[in-house]
């Protein structure tokens, strides 16, 4: 089975946001919710970096593990998912969270901010595969048409890669061999509790 | 003994209502508190947060209870 | 129960995805789709994806039409879902060898701009301050009406018209031909704020204004000087190839700019300069390249004409005084100088920070004088890089939006015009009765009608300066009374603060766009104002002509939303109003008002002899759009037996010479000589004669591969083909066409007037470049400044350098004076530098486009960037007690403009520079306009427009404003 | 702040490192130089920061942050350390108490009642200390729910009954609050002053208030046991109060870092002082005779006062000419 993770080579990302809207296209997610987003390190300095990040669906994940309603589960992909209908907006993953994944559609005092929603991995929910209450809640399940999720699959420079942990962790190998440099994986250590050694 | 089921009483009545109040405001949808003052939104769109912005979309009972209070909102 | 649903997953994917195989994502596109289609993988064995369920699943439903992104120049092909008549999905396109299924914010959210609910849905018109829907007939009966009475009483040069580089190549060609039959050359579009100093100075250096190579190729690039340009935000695709470049041949990446821009956090080696400066900078280089000998002294002896020339100028330049006027330390020059000499193939990337500067086309000249003295044009991986702006940017440029030319460069005079009157078939007299004859003015000569339409018309910079100059400085019958503006934002041009007095002045406005667009937000008329709904251009097939010169068929995608109708039908409707439709649609079919873009295309390539339009006839664009995937990603050649495209360059990139039939495969790299002409290769043109001062203007041993000449030679005739016999080889039919177009004279038809493509297809035979075999020039004595010099900014932060390098003096251009010389010699005097102590320098970012209403309307792009902001370095933030995100007003050096806008305190810009994004509009000192937009077409996103505070400055070639380098305050709000 | 005083000294640092990088322009570099050289390092800015920090597209500050690994910590609390704590406070309590109980059996009053009563609380006392006290129980279950729920009930009632539960649970855990709040404010004020220390204390913690020397070291209207519970209310609920308010308003200054640590507060004092609690009702009620009638009917017999609280008997007889106010006198059969 595949270990699906998210890799963002920062020596590629410019900082275009492509993941970005591609996802608000795909899932037609509303303003507000941010399920990527990309920050720049050292702005304008030299040795600025840009890296898109959003849910990295870690290993032994702490959302999950701190949700006092076991709301979320793993596929067999290694995608952390969770059910909106067993979320009760208590604001403890957004605690457990080391990258800002989890977002709310109302602010104002925790524990009423509504259901919480995040990058799926664009694998959509636990509703049947491709119907249409999957994509209400969920957005679309594009592991179920055997895609990729399109902030990976549309980034201008190739840099977010998306997929079979082994495979992507090849793929960023064999460029920082070929091109002699590479900044790391970001948020793998914390994420996997492992990095890409090079 | 009176005393006792008074004391729970007013508990109730005062946790309650200010819970309520609470409740039923402070909690603006993040399309507003994620808007500059040179923004002009009309419709946010509601895919994946439900048409009340609650995260909602029907099934369990407490539906109902989040509803009425957010529909307030807009 | 949860657990269980989870343990339903397992089981129900095991089961689907072991049985059918399709059900796996093939291991090639699982690849291509993490990321990369790295080979060395190969040996991993199909990924079985545990939540595969149904492969591709509903797919076959839907509808697949492909179309082009229109944000910018790069040509990203987009992939659209589309579902009985809506646009319900997205999917990268991994065939497109441009982009290769990915995306900039821009792309990745397209789909947007086409549903968006702040389009304008119907045509509207401005009653007493008040917005009216009415009909599109009622909307061009008024517009017709007025049209002509403004004629009547002010003759046609008095409407001014701007098309647009979001037009498709046709549409484009079609609001020319329509310029040229209502009487006016005053027809521009987006090309002169952004490239057309490129296109000028490239031109007049070696025969064609375009990027000489492609973004792919820039894969072959060892070293990669961008100077000026910021393409991580303006054409974030581009930076997939620069990256491989730089990655695959560990290639310099030197990025030389007045900001630490995102494409400088990827550089190798960054350079800061101030701005306005590029040319003390470039010969600071070439100053090193000459003394240490570095120069490709062979390439200059066979193609180069005028380099001695250079190197007195450059002379001039010692280390010293270019580190005094650039600010550049040391000889951090020195080694890109030696770079660019020594690590080759080498190319410099430039975009609007070179040409959009009163000094625009010298600049431009001077890069390329250098890649000349470096040997580095005409091959792989080096070359003029020159990213336009727009979709068509480069197509619309071509085809004649232009008040210098008709369509494909033939510029204005009676050959030309004569030309083009042969191809539409109307006769030249005709034509010249449509123009006005100009009374004398000024103690300016009069001109008679043939005369005045051989005269370049007013530029799109400086429209309202040809409505408020005293009558006498106007050098037409009337200064301008209306305005038709079809795609232009309008806030993209400087001195806003008089286009908003210009516009109070017209009897008539015309705004044809999916928006409402700026003009129509500023509070300056209250009637006489029409805003036609136009779709985009997905919701309209046709052509579009990336930056590299590749045309790309786009497909209708969805029809036009609400009301809106495309430029097509648009142009049509008002041409029949007027009485032109007859004349103007001969060879053109109409069906139920809208011509057939494809007849456009074919009358296109009847005329497009000149630039090498003539081959890509419609069905074999369609054809490459099919055949993507069969293009090489860095040669961009299809394999020679490829179905339909078999040794084509993809989209055929123009010069693609002869009839459609001939199938040349189009020129991916210009002026490559290593190539026949026939595989695409191409000489040096020879446009400017066979010698100058005694000095032969004629390549000396350089040819193209296989030419059966082997030395320079002039441009063909058929008095040429005659000298050499080859005149034999025309066909009976081109022999006749020919004496039809020569008359009396056929020795005199030339390669690029012969409509039978005979000389074209005779001389390919031979293996030699119809348009000649020339020298590049180094020295262009036809222009203002033959030998680029530095000139100061108008508004210069060093009015002690003003002395030495003045501007140029005041000079009369495009029926305008151009006072530069004047405003520069009062703002010394004034000590302007003094109370605007700042340079101002306007740009992208990446999440908006041009005038920006169209992506400051797109949620998911506006939800990004919600503010106006001025980026200012923290020591000048500092000094003015200014925090990061507070607000603060910019102070314009004229008209007292002030722009109220959010500070962003950053090291991206260096101390004493200020940079402000020119995407916004809606906002006026301070003021929200939201209230003059029509209802609900209000974009999400407002701001003040950069262009309120930017100031005067016209490059004396093309008229090009100069937002680049400007002069202002910062004042806590 | 620590973050700011953290962005401080990295953008120092950075700057420093910034000039040698500059420096490096005017240095030849190879073909294909690494164009990453100066480039931060993940380990460089959590070293530096604690976390990855950064500027956003997206207009809000909680954006800007790439990577805050302390999530980990709180999952590593949250889900091991905590409920330890609460298993071993808790279940520890329960079982000292049943110990005592076995081996010392309920206090029992030595002599025969009375049957003379006196007057210990005001209705006011009583309402104060039942409402807080109601309170405190929601609080003390929902709460718990947070921590033990899925553990417990979750196998019981299945996720979707669970999860509508939780949700009640939650919004009474904020809700109760409230209640809770007025409760601990009334009740320091109307106890306050019967609660200062005083010397009798340190002899009745000394005799551990006689349980098992069946001695009754003296004692005013409250003793050092009844002491501790109630600073232990005063301090305890307000601590739980004020971080419990910061989790329900998170205020925008407030980083993700300062909310774990509310957090962490709140579960520790939560779970303490529901054991605490736990030893207040078993002494309140089975664990001593006659002591529910204090808040009850307000009214204790003369000889449990005498017993527990021989000062403030004499105190109050001292106050008033005839002797303690004696209440109805009960006839001894």
């Amino acid at each position: 089975m595949a270990r699906m993770k998210f890799l963002c080579d920062s020596n590629r990302c410019i900082d275009c946001n492509g993941c970005v809207t591609a996802c608000k296209n795909e899932h037609d997610v509303p303003w507000g919710i941010n399920r990527r987003r990309v920050v720049t390190i050292n702005d304008g300095r030299p040795g600025e970096r840009s890296v898109s990040m959003a849910c990295m669906h870690c290993t032994e994940a702490p959302c999950a593990a701190v949700c006092p309603v076991d709301c979320f589960y793993t596929t067999a992909d290694a995608v952390v998912l969770h059910s909106k209908d067993l979320c009760i907006g208590c604001g403890y993953c957004f605690y457990a969270c080391p990258f800002g994944a989890p977002q709310y559609p109302r602010a104002g005092n925790f524990g009423s901010r509504g259901k919480m929603d995040k990058c799926t991995f664009c694998a959509g929910g636990p509703e049947p595969d491709l119907s249409k209450a999957e994509y209400l809640k969920y957005g679309r399940n594009r592991l179920a048409e055997g895609r990729l999720p399109l902030c990976a699959e549309m980034c201008s420079t190739k840099s977010l890669l998306a997929g079979d942990g082994e495979i992507i962790a090849q793929i960023y190998r064999e460029r920082v061999h070929k091109r002699g440099y590479g900044a790391g994986a970001w948020g793998w250590q914390v994420a996997y509790r492992e990095t890409v050694t090079t | 003994m009176p005393v006792i089921v008074a004391g729970i009483g007013v508990a109730i009545v005062i946790s309650l209502g200010i819970g309520y109040l609470l409740y039923a405001s402070e909690r603006p949808p993040v399309y507003r508190t994620a808007a500059a003052p040179s923004v002009r939104i009309d419709h946010p769109g509601d895919n994946l947060v439900g048409p009340d912005w609650s995260g909602l979309y029907k099934t369990p009972p407490q539906a109902s209870e989040e509803r009425q209070t957010a529909s307030k909102e807009d | 129960m949860l657990i269980r649903r989870e343990r339903n997953d397992r089981s129900r994917t095991r089961s689907d995805c072991v049985v059918p195989a399709s059900a796996t994502v093939d291991r090639r596109s699982f690849l291509r789709r993490s990321g990369l289609g790295a080979g060395g993988l190969l040996a991993l064995g199909s990924l079985p994806l545990a939540s595969v369920r149904k492969s591709a699943a509903g797919e076959s439903t839907l509808e697949i039409r492909k179309n082009v992104c229109t944000h910018c120049s790069v040509g990203c092909s987009v992939r659209a879902e589309v579902e009985n008549g809506v646009w319900v999905r997205q999917q990268p396109e991994w065939d497109s060898p441009i982009n290769r299924g990915t995306h900039c914010a821009k792309g990745a959210s397209i789909r947007e701009i086409v549903r968006a609910e702040r389009r304008l849905r119907y045509p509207l018109k401005l009653v007493g301050g008040q917005w009216q829907r009415l009909s599109w007939d009622q909307a061009i009966d008024e517009i017709g009406d007025k049209m002509a009475a403004v004629r009547q009483q002010a003759g046609p040069d008095s409407v001014y018209m701007i098309g647009s580089a979001k037009m498709t190549n046709e549409a484009a060609y079609l609001f020319r031909k329509f310029g040229a039959f209502w009487g006016s050359n005053s027809v521009d579009h987006q090309a002169r704020i952004c490239h057309s100093t490129t296109v000028a100075g490239v031109a007049n250096t070696w025969g064609y204004g375009a990027q000489t190579n492609s973004y792919n190729d820039l894969r072959n690039s060892k070293t990669m000087v961008i100077m000026g340009g910021n393409p991580a935000e303006a054409h974030p695709i581009s930076m997939q190839h620069v990256l491989a470049g730089q990655e695959i041949n560990r290639a310099n990446l030197v990025v030389i700019d007045p900001r630490f821009t995102r494409t400088a956090a990827h550089a190798t080696r960054y350079i800061r300069i101030r701005p306005g400066t590029d040319i003390p900078a470039l010969w600071g280089m070439l100053w090193h390249i000459f003394e240490n000998g570095w120069e490709d002294k062979d390439f200059i002896r066979r193609r180069v004409y005028g380099m001695d020339e250079v190197r007195k100028e450059v002379a001039k330049w010692i280390p010293d005084e270019v580190e005094r006027v650039t600010g550049i330390p040391g000889d951090q020059l020195k080694r890109v100088a030696e770079m660019l000499a020594k690590e080759k193939p080498a190319t410099i990337i430039w975009c609007m920070g070179q040409t959009q500067h009163s000094v625009g086309t010298a600049n431009v000249r001077a890069c390329c004088t250098v890649l000349l003295a470096t040997g580095n044009v005409g091959a792989p991986g080096c070359g003029a890089n020159i990213f336009r702006g727009h979709t068509n940017v480069q197509g619309a440029t071509d085809l004649g939006l232009d008040v210098t030319t008709l369509p494909l460069y033939y510029g204005l005079t009676e050959g030309a015009w004569r030309h083009w009157a042969r191809v539409w078939d109307v006769p030249y007299e005709w034509l010249v009765s449509r123009f006005d004859g100009i009374p004398s003015k000024g103690g300016r000569p009069a001109r008679t009608p043939k005369q005045n339409m051989e005269t370049p018309g007013i530029t799109s910079t400086r429209w309202f300066d040809g409505a408020l100059l005293p009558a006498d400085d106007i050098d037409q019958r009337s200064p301008i009374r209306a305005l038709m503006v079809f795609g232009h934002g309008g806030n993209t041009i400087t001195r806003l603060p008089e286009a908003v007095k210009g516009l109070g002045t017209l009897d008539l406005l015309v705004v044809g766009d999916p928006h409402p667009t700026t003009f129509s937000a500023l509070d300056a008329r209250r009637d006489n104002t029409y805003l036609l709904p136009i779709c985009t251009s997905l919701e309209s097939d046709g052509s579009r002509t990336a930056s590299n010169r590749s045309l790309q068929w786009g497909e209708q995608i969805v029809k036009p939303a609400f009301e809106s109708k495309d430029d097509y039908e648009a142009i049509y409707l008002l041409a029949k109003k007027l009485g032109l439709a007859e004349q103007m649609f001969k060879r053109i079919a109409v069906d139920n008002n809208r011509p057939s873009s494809e007849d456009i295309l074919r009358e296109i390539n009847r005329g497009g002899w000149s630039t090498g339009y003539c081959g890509q006839s419609p069905e074999r664009l369609k054809a490459h759009m099919k055949h993507q995937a069969e293009f090489n990603i860095v040669t961009l050649r299809a394999r020679a037996d490829a179905p339909e495209v078999g040794g084509d360059y993809y989209g055929l990139p123009w010069p693609c010479w002869g009839k459609p039939e001939l199938r040349h495969p189009g020129s991916a790299i210009l002026y490559n000589t290593d190539l026949h002409v026939k595989d695409g290769g191409s000489t040096f043109r020879a446009r400017f004669g066979v010698e100058h001062n005694g000095e032969t203007l004629l390549a000396e041993d350089s040819y193209t591969r296989d030419s059966e000449l082997v030395d320079g030679y002039p441009e063909f005739t058929v008095a040429v083909l005659k000298k050499l016999g080859w005149d034999e080889q025309l066909t009976p039919e081109e022999r006749a066409t020919i004496e039809r177009i020569g008359g009396d004279k056929v020795d005199a038809v030339t390669w690029a007037t012969d409509l039978s493509g005979g000389i074209q297809r005779v001389c390919l035979e031979h293996g030699v470049c119809h348009y000649g075999n020339g020298k590049a020039r180094a020295n262009a004595w036809n222009l203002p400044d033959a030998i680029p010099v530095h000139r100061e900014p108008i508004y210069t932060p060093r009015p002690d350098l003003v002395a030495k390098y003045p501007t140029r003096p005041d000079e009369r251009q495009f029926r305008l004076p151009n006072i530069g010389f004047s405003v520069q010699k009062a703002a010394v005097e004034r000590g302007i530098a003094k109370q605007f102590p700042l340079i101002l320098t306007t740009g992208r970012i990446v999440d908006y486009e041009g005038g920006g209403e169209e992506t400051r309307s797109n949620p998911w792009l506006a939800e990004l960037v919600q503010e106006m902001f001025v980026e200012i370095n923290p020591s000048d933030a500092g000094a003015r007690g200014i925090k990061d995100g507070q607000w603060v007003w910019v102070l314009g050096a004229e008209n007292q403009a002030r722009a109220k806008v959010k500070a962003l305190v950053t090291d991206r810009v260096g101390p004493g520079v200020a940079f402000m994004p020119f995407h916004f509009s809606g906002w006026y000192q301070g003021r929200d306009m939201r209230g003059f937009y029509p209802p609900g077409a209000d974009p999400i996103v407002l701001g003040e427009c950069a262009n309120l505070v930017t100031t005067y400055g016209y490059d004396p070639v093309t008229g090009m404003q100069e937002p680049k380098a400007t002069l202002c305050q910062i004042q806590a709000g | 702040m620590r973050s700011r005083m953290a962005a401080l000294v990295l953008a120092a640092i950075l700057t420093v490192g910034a000039v040698p990088a500059m420096a490096q322009n005017n240095a030849p570099s190879p073909t294909g130089s690494n164009p990453t050289a100066q480039s931060v390092t993940e380990q460089q800015v959590l070293e530096q920061l604690g976390k990855v920090k950064g500027r956003g597209a997206i207009p809000d500050p909680k954006e800007a942050v790439l990577e805050q690994p302390q999530g980990r910590e709180y999952q590593a609390f949250h889900e091991r350390l905590l409920p330890w704590i609460g298993g071993i406070v808790i279940l520890g309590m329960l079982i000292a108490l049943t110990v005592f109980y076995l081996v010392r059996g309920p206090i029992t009053l030595d002599e025969r009642p009375t049957g003379v009563r006196i007057k210990r609380f005001t209705v006011v006392e009583r309402l104060t200390h039942w409402m807080t006290a109601a309170s405190f129980i929601v609080l003390a279950i929902t709460g718990l729910n947070y921590v033990f729920g899925k553990r417990l009930l979750l196998p019981l009632l299945g996720p979707e009954a669970f999860s509508v539960w939780s949700q009640w649970a939650k919004l009474l855990h904020n809700a109760f609050v409230w209640s809770f709040l007025l409760g601990v404010l009334v009740t320091a004020m109307l106890w306050l002053k019967d609660n200062l220390p005083d010397r009798y204390d340190l002899e009745w913690l000394r005799e551990f208030g006689g349980f098992f020397s069946h001695r009754h070291p003296p004692a005013r209207r409250f003793n050092a046991g009844q002491k501790l519970v109630f600073w232990s209310v005063v301090i305890g609920g307000g601590i739980l109060i004020l971080s419990g308010i910061v989790l329900l308003f998170p205020i925008s200054s407030l980083d993700i870092n300062s909310l774990q640590t509310a957090q962490y507060v709140h579960a520790v004092f939560g779970m303490m002082m529901i054991a605490i609690i736990i030893a207040h009702i078993y002494i309140g009620t089975i664990g001593m005779e006659g002591a529910s009638d204090a808040m009850v009917s307000g009214e204790v017999d003369l000889a449990w006062a005498k017993e527990h609280h021989r000062l403030w008997v004499e105190e109050e007889g001292a106050r008033t000419p005839d002797g303690p106010q004696l209440g109805r006198t009960v006839p001894a059969e």
